[in-house]
């Protein structure tokens, strides 16, 4: 069976371009790129060329990029880099109550360190309010980490906005932009942002190796501390061949970002609309404009994330669910409690996205699909209403 | 996420489902908030011999699996053996499942018990 | 020209079976291991059969195996963790003069937050002394971390005897085995270890992945806070491909350690013989005997290291040196200085490190041109003693 | 670690390396303890003219090529011009060095300048 991937918000799979450029590196370009010899040398080059790549896609300096192990990595790296570093000046963090778990969870582990840290709310379909944001600055904000597009409901926030009000204030600003990138413009100059996540595997690259983007003269201590990679501000002999393919991958990503994002665009009206015309007791997530071209998240009522899930995976369609049961924990998705879902709600939701291989006749198998499948665990649910 | 060939069989095409009419013990265990809900319907004879089982969940496949095979263990036997239904027993029929979702299991042991306490109560109130 | 790579230590190249095992994983099974779907599931069984490969490598127990993105990671987890987790017992770390820069410069930035190191200081063969560590435990140390074989001169350290003297006192021991994996056995069990860091592009497989051993009970805080992978406590997607590349290359040096360690051993005395016996001048540094049996390091009086590496260089051979001015930075390899050499004789160091595909012929080409360049390079020296 | 070709050429067949005969004329810089030292010999004609001069280097691959491509310029100038010889004059002849490499073309330049120091406090002293 013809298996349909919609679950590019979660992961990509790797561009045959992108494999072949990366091969080489591991049997006869394996050197230390920190080198003297001639098999060290020319991996340094092809690694400053890849950092060139990824400032192009970001319209950075090559000097302001540095390579992680994952968006992971850069977010931690970010928050506890500026926290550490800059804690004489004040200890409070503002953030938003829809970020990734890397950013959540690194705000939670620095309360527990004495920083005080503010989750910005965020309304129905995502969006932080600026008000909010200017009320919540204090003298001794020294951060400000708001996303730029939610993986969960897609939505994309007002970096720019946010941007000017923090640089006027002379806050850093860090944004995860690694749903973003790829999908929409990242331009770090027009956006005013001070360090930016990105992470190759969204962007149909390898998994395990991200970058952050840290403005020249940013104050920020290491994360991991070592040997002098990355102009001494990330240790770790380098992950050469990953580092070559994120770069290939982000020029590529570039290139193509408005006809990708198009494409995608299409067909993600295309399931929307089949969904919400077809399916009663259905809502979409996330705002109807401001959303990521690729995203789409339903919740259906009466029933669970995952049934639909397996039930999608027996004919052939990946998709990801919000839902406690998919995680092995209890608690449904974070963010979907945050846009203001009842809990029993949340569980019943579904995220559909779209990747730049996609097509309409996949777009239709699956609306044709979901409406029986719905139809099937609402007969089964003991809280139908009918 | 594991499940095995059994499990999937049992999700695909769960036996007894929906409502059995003339049910004299009825149980429901769980709540939306957390996800799960399993409500459990039976028909027990004079002999106290479990007739006829069915169910409704909502729920992950683990759970909606675990209801279809619980409810086909029971059809047939006593209310004594069915009050002596574990957990384990479903879990051991649908050849194990992954360790995050053995609670699921223990929904369909509490919710046949307490479709058993049903039928217990409503012949008290007789 | 056919090159000889003798840098090993610095790293290997990827094992074409490694490269092999790899390859499906960017394109074919590139889900999301977190995923209920068919694409992540197969996944997920892959990275746990990699851990499982780990563990058996080092003795150890599949749940106590935890992937990083390098061994710098790991001893970055190991000792920040260690350390942030248990700070209210004691704020005392030891550790040794001749560690990685990883393990050092994390003790350093430790320092900056108000915990205490104690360095031990080694004797001529870079060995650490038991009555040092003895007297250096104190009542509120609450970790040791010293390293299992150095990766300039491949002194081997006294890691069980250590262990002993470390959990009798109920503290915390940490390893950083990255040079030891592969060469020498390695023993979770025996050493009496609670942590260990390695890496796998010092065993053939790629870089940019680590893992750290962390024996079951310790209480460590995460360095990389987010998502649940790896048993929620080290966020990051999971670097599929890398992961599984590095389960093979760990069981493959571990079948072969006998026969590869004997084979490194051979040569090396070859090479130490030869370049003893025939050029005058020149000292061995590191253990006679408690050395790694790819390990050779040569100081060469009245010459510097860069000079000897380029002319190796040119002539197909690839090298390294403990020179300040291969890294651009004036000072000469702390390692060098903490076994008493005077700065003036450690700049000219070299260090050659065999593997597993070195030859006899290797050897003997590299011995009869070393005679040369060094005799050439004396002639040029203004220090030169004649 | 990136060497132009030129530097390449002057590390594997320096010119005028080791001590002139009767040089009058000798500058050294560096110690060993920082990893280089650089000693160069001068002979000037009673004109002023540098008639031959050669070096004597401890140090990097860029150290040796600067040496070596710093003789051969000054070679045949007079300690006037000489005098005026600067260190980007040798990274420009070399077609560039790595930034981290620009101290070793300063230590040519300044051997140099000793060595006409020297000359001229010998000269003083005659
Ligand atoms: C002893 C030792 N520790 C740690 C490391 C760091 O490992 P990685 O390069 O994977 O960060 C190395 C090698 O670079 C090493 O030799
Ligand atoms: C918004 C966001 N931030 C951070 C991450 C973490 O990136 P990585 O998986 O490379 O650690 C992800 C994806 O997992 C993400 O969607
Ligand atoms: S019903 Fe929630 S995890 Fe199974
Ligand atoms: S002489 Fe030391 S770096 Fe060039």
């Amino acid at each position: 069976m013809k298996r349909i991937y919609l679950d590019h918000a979660a992961t990509t799979p790797v561009d045959p371009a992108v494999v072949e450029t990366m091969l080489p590196f591991f049997t006869e370009y394996f050197g230390n790129p920190s080198s003297v010899y001639t098999e060290g040398r020319g991996v340094k080059k092809s690694i400053e060329a890849a950092r060139l790549q990824i400032a192009k896609a970001i319209n950075a300096d090559p000097r302001e990029i540095y390579f992680t192990g994952s968006g992971s990595e850069s977010d931690n790296w970010a928050i506890k880099g500026i926290a550490m570093k800059n804690q004489a000046k004040g200890k409070h963090i503002i953030t938003s109550t829809i970020e990734h778990h890397a950013v959540l969870h690194t705000c939670e582990y620095l309360e527990k360190q004495g920083f005080e840290i503010t989750y910005l709310p965020v309304d129905e379909y995502g969006l932080i309010s600026l008000d909010d944001l200017r009320n919540a600055i204090r003298k001794d904000t020294i951060l400000v980490t708001i996303m730029f597009a939610n993986n969960e409901i897609g939505t994309i926030e007002p970096i720019k906005e946010i941007g000017e009000i923090v640089k006027e204030k002379g806050i850093i600003f860090h944004t995860d932009a690694v749903q973003a990138l790829g999908n929409i413009p990242v331009d770090v100059k027009d956006l005013n942002v001070d360090l930016l996540s990105i992470s190759a595997h969204k962007i149909y690259g390898p998994k395990g190796i991200g970058a952050l983007f840290i403005r020249k003269g940013v104050p920020i201590d290491n994360l991991i501390h070592g040997g002098a990679q990355e102009r001494k501000k990330r240790a770790g002999t380098e992950n050469t061949a990953e580092i070559v393919a994120f770069g290939k991958a982000a020029e590529m990503a570039t290139e193509h970002l408005e006809e990708n994002a198009a494409h995608m665009k299409e067909l993600r009206d295309l399931l929307i609309k089949g969904v919400m015309d077809n399916i009663p007791q259905v809502r979409l997530n996330g705002h109807p404009e401001k959303r990521l071209p690729g995203n789409v998240n339903f919740c259906f009522d009466y029933i669970e994330g995952e049934s639909i899930l397996l039930s999608l995976d027996i004919i052939g369609v990946a998709g990801s669910s919000g839902s406690a049961c998919t995680s092995g924990s209890l608690d449904p998705s974070h963010v979907l409690l945050a846009i203001g879902l009842p809990a029993g709600v949340a569980h019943g939701s579904l995220r559909l996205t779209i990747g730049k291989h996609t097509t309409e006749e996949d777009i239709n198998y699956v609306v044709d699909n979901l409406i029986q499948i719905i139809e099937r665990l609402r007969k089964m649910s003991p809280i139908n209403a009918d | 996420m594991e499940y095995t060939d059994v499990v999937m069989e049992n999700f695909t095409c769960p036996k007894h489902v929906g409502e059995i009419e003339g049910a004299n013990g009825i149980g429901q265990v769980g709540s939306p908030a957390c996800g799960d809900i399993m409500k459990i319907f039976l028909k027990i004879n004079d002999d106290g011999i479990i007739e006829d089982a069915s169910f409704k969940t909502f729920g992950c496949g683990a759970a909606v699996a675990s209801s279809s095979m619980a409810t086909d263990m029971i059809i047939g036997k006593s209310i004594e053996e069915a009050g002596k239904f574990k957990n384990s027993d479903v879990v051991d029929a649908l050849g194990g499942l992954p360790a995050e979702k053995i609670h699921c299991s223990v929904l369909a042991a509490e919710a046949i018990q307490a479709a058993i306490e049903d039928y217990h109560n409503k012949k008290a109130q007789q």
